[in-house]
């Protein structure tokens, strides 16, 4: 079970997970967080079905769900661009007051 | 009650929708009437709750877990109720604060909207990936609200928002896709019989990802850091909003699942919520006394009093912790939202926002320095207010169980906020700077400010209504 | 083990070497090509765990216009800081 | 510090989560039975689609209402758009754009109809139609979108609308969006077509109401 191809994606799904956490709270630069957050949702996307297709049975529902995730992820990365190029418009920043000190 | 139900979700998506096509700076008159309406559903659902007990709707006709299940019982019926009681007032507010030119008015309609559609969405969902779907509506909606037509300070607090929001809700969905690698279902109401004390540890790691997340966009203490600058920067009725619904959802949804599916994993970790919401009441508190703007204390205030919330969880084998609980969401709902309405008029009309600018607002603005005295009266838990009654029922659950910490945590909570509510009352009574002008307010701002902090002190002399709705039916 | 098998290890390889290399890389643009690069791999992932809905979403969405809403930012961003306005 | 903490703290969780899930046994609920005995009576022969439209079309509606509300944050913030762009496109690239327009459409209309039976459907039409948008941005045809007159945010607000009136009007049914299934196909269809155009705008929107 464990060379499933659902569980080897499983297992990557939980390393793009931590690894895009830990992006989001160590990285400062606005952008490069976005990018972070969008491999931490790639990780639990992959979760999501590689752990219900562990024996590498189809499941739609979880993929089902997934294609419902990546539409609000899109949505979700689109908003935070707008507010991004908005707040470097208004104050030349690319990280947010406070952090990284 | 079918209608009710369906109506509560159906009725906002559908005022979102309208005030969109309607264009930039309208849609607030359909808004309004709308939620009249939808106050009146909840009311209905309420007593329907009351007399019938919990209602199921399967939405599509499948049932769980093929389909997904909308559900209300006590504890949903009382924070729907909650929610259009708030949103009603804060509406007729909104209309008349933002001018027709401000920029940050321009999208208030459609972006509320979808904000409490999300809401009710939230509260009546019985399935635990739906429920993700609403807490993003929520999220994104609450962001977009914050961020509208403002300058640099209130986009950087929009970011920082959206970034414990969409961290919050990250790590839920991740608990939610374990929940649903371990069981193959999502819908609460199949998970509660198969999750036990044995359940294998990746459930236990679920559980933990979702306290966590769902404490973030609560803004626990010490995942309040985004709270502040949010609340403290937005227009106030986005800041009432925010103060009193959006971060009582992600509580709710704690409860619920504490109570629920996770309840025989919640034992072991029940101090702990309550530990956390102590340091908030204390540290909010003492950031709200030393806070220099009106709306960041309101702010703080915020986190402290949600720090109450949190004190239940050890009690929640006593009746009344329940009941103290949603009392106290009730009271702060209902203050904290007047006391943002009554800010907002005071920075309209002293043209600043600092609670050292307030000199003289006892002869400009009686009636909103009244409402502020109101809200801050339930705030600090005075009789006969709504805060009183909470604090009354949380000490005694806590006596009853002999956790004395929590009594003197609770009565040491109020105590501080006399001393916030008291610092803004005592400037107000000074004698106005010489030549300090202040701008005329619409008088329908006073007035509902006046509204919401009065009803948070009137329900202390109704509660045993509420109470009963949450004992019965939860 | 089977080909497929060492066919999953080696993109599961290739999506998590990227994905760090979208975070460690220097230059930005590189990141977000980096990016498009992993939302690319995705496909290929989803298409071997059965999924080729999400696989298709993923391309088009997910590679895509995600990445061509961080390319258009990118740029925007970098242009105006050299006008230095 | 800060770094080593958080590093650490995340290998430990990877750890964990791996240790945990590879120690998970069969699930007691397989959903997969459900799906397949009702594919029938659900109006589309594709599972997943049965899903995302019917079994679970409420998230779907839902999840629409979050794309809504990203267009409409885009347009709250108000990002100053860059000033239009002077430098000509490269004429191969137009040539190539307007050759591949239709083609796009036309592979837009397959996968929509594709939905009901196989791989494909709204989303990944309208995500084609979308970059089609995109494409004849960056090919100089297309100019970005300033703030959207009616017949735009009637595009845009379409597929919603008719997903959420479909949903109310069939409360009488029983439940809502509760369809019969003698009428389901045609009402997923019909649903589907709505949200193919207005995801094709909204996706485009979040890419054309930021740019030049």
């Amino acid at each position: 079970m464990i060379a499933s191809t659902g569980m080897i994606f499983a297992v990557t799904g939980a390393v793009l997970f931590a690894l895009g956490v830990a992006g989001v709270v160590l990285i400062d630069h606005l952008l490069r967080r976005i990018l972070a957050f969008n491999l931490m949702g790639s990780g639990i996307f992959l979760i999501l079905v590689g752990l219900a297709q562990r024996h590498d049975v189809p499941d739609p529902v979880p993929q089902a769900m997934v294609l419902t995730g990546i539409v609000v992820a899109v949505a979700a990365t689109a908003l935070a661009l707008a507010l991004v190029r908005k707040l470097h418009a208004l104050s030349g920043r690319l990280t947010l007051p406070g952090d990284g000190e | 009650m079918t209608a009710a139900l369906t109506g509560l979700i159906v009725v906002p998506l559908a005022w979102a929708t309208l005030a969109f096509l309607l264009g930039p700076g309208r849609g607030a008159v359909p808004a309004i009437v709308a939620l009249g309406i939808q106050l009146g559903l909840a009311v209905n659902l309420a007593h329907g709750v009351a007399v019938e007990g919990t209602l199921v709707h399967p939405v599509g006709g499948w049932g769980a877990p093929l389909g997904i299940d909308l559900a209300v019982d006590g504890l949903s019926a009382a924070m729907l109720l909650l929610t259009q009681a708030i949103a009603l007032p804060l509406a007729v507010y909104a209309r008349a604060y933002f001018k027709a030119d401000d920029p940050a008015g321009r999208h208030f309609w459609p972006l509320a909207g979808f904000l409490i559609a999300g809401l009710n969405a939230l509260f009546l969902a019985a399935d635990l990936f739906n429920l993700y779907v609403t807490l993003e509506l929520v999220g994104l909606a609450a962001v977009g609200l914050v961020a509208a037509g403002g300058g640099a300070p209130q986009v950087a607090a929009a970011l920082r928002y959206l970034f414990a929001t969409l961290l919050g809700s990250g790590a839920y969905l991740l608990a939610v896709a374990l929940v649903y690698g371990a069981y193959g279902t999502v819908s609460i109401a199949t998970l509660l019989p198969l999750v036990t004390a044995e359940a294998p540890r990746l459930v236990w790691i679920a559980g933990a990802l979702a306290g966590v997340g769902l404490a973030l966009k609560t803004a626990l203490f010490p995942f309040h850091f985004w709270l502040p600058p949010a609340h403290g920067s937005a227009p106030a009725p986005v800041s009432a909003l925010l103060s009193a619904l959006v971060v009582k959802a992600s509580f709710y949804l704690i409860l619920r699942l504490w109570l629920g599916p996770f309840a025989p994993l919640a034992a072991v970790a029940d101090w702990l919520p309550a530990t956390l919401g102590a340091a908030a009441i204390f540290w909010g508190s003492w950031q709200a006394i030393r806070a220099v703007k009106l709306k960041r204390l309101i702010a703080y205030s915020t986190v402290a009093q949600l720090g109450y919330l949190f004190l239940i969880f050890p009690l929640l084998a006593q009746t009344g912790a329940l009941q103290a609980g949603i009392m106290q969401v009730f009271a702060h709902g209902l203050a904290k939202a007047g006391m943002f309405a009554a800010a907002g008029v005071m920075i309209k009309a002293t043209g600043q926002d600092t609670v050292a600018g307030l000199a003289g607002v006892v002869e400009r603005l009686p009636l909103t320095l009244f409402a502020f005295g109101l809200a801050g009266m339930t705030l600090m838990g005075l009789p006969p207010s709504s805060g009183f009654l909470a604090k009354w029922l949380l000490i005694e659950a806590a006596l009853a169980q002999g956790a004395w910490v929590i009594a003197i945590v609770a009565l040491a909570g109020g105590l501080l906020a006399a001393i916030y509510v008291f610092r803004v009352l005592r400037q107000a009574f000074l004698l106005a700077p010489a030549g300090g002008d202040v701008a005329p307010v619409p008088r329908t701002l006073e007035w509902t400010a006046f509204a919401l902090s009065a009803a948070s002190v009137l329900l202390g002399l109704r509660g045993v209504e509420l109470m009963q709705l949450v004992g019965g039916g939860g | 083990m089977t080909w497929g098998a060492a066919f999953d290890l080696l993109l599961a390889a290739g999506l998590v070497w990227s994905a760090w290399r979208t975070l460690a890389t220097r230059r930005l643009d590189r990141a977000i090509v980096l990016f498009i690069a992993f939302g690319l791999l995705m496909a290929l992932a989803w298409a071997r765990l059965s999924a080729p809905d999400i696989g298709l979403a993923e391309a088009a969405i997910g590679a895509g216009l995600t990445g061509a809403l961080l390319l258009d930012a990118y740029g925007a961003l970098t242009g105006r800081r050299e006008d230095g306005s | 510090m800060k770094r080593l903490a958080v590093v650490t703290a995340a290998l430990a969780f990877t750890v964990a989560l791996i240790a945990a899930m590879l120690e998970l046994e069969t699930s007691p609920i397989d959903l997969r039975g459900p799906v397949a005995a009702q594919l029938a009576a659900s109006g589309v022969d594709h599972p997943v689609t049965a899903v995302l439209l019917n079994y679970r079309g409420y998230d779907t509606l839902l999840e629409i209402a979050v794309l809504l509300l990203g267009v409409l944050v885009i347009l709250a913030v108000g990002v100053d758009r860059p000033a239009a762009r002077t430098e000509q496109p490269d004429p191969l690239l137009e040539t190539l754009v307007r050759l591949a327009l239709p083609l796009m459409v036309v592979v837009a209309v397959y996968l929509l109809w594709a939905g009901a039976f196989r791989p494909g459907g709204a989303f990944q039409a309208g995500a084609v139609l979308a970059a089609a948008a995109v494409l004849r941005h960056l090919a100089g045809l297309q100019a970005g979108w300033a703030a959207p007159g009616l017949r735009l945010r009637l595009g845009l607000v379409a597929g919603f609308v008719v997903f959420l009136a479909v949903a109310a009007a069939l409360l009488p049914q029983g439940a809502l969006l509760q369809y019969p299934p003698a009428q389901a196909g045609m009402l997923i269809l019909v649903i589907e077509a709505a949200l193919t155009v207005s995801l094709g705008l909204i996706l485009a929107g979040l890419f054309l109401f930021l740019s030049p």
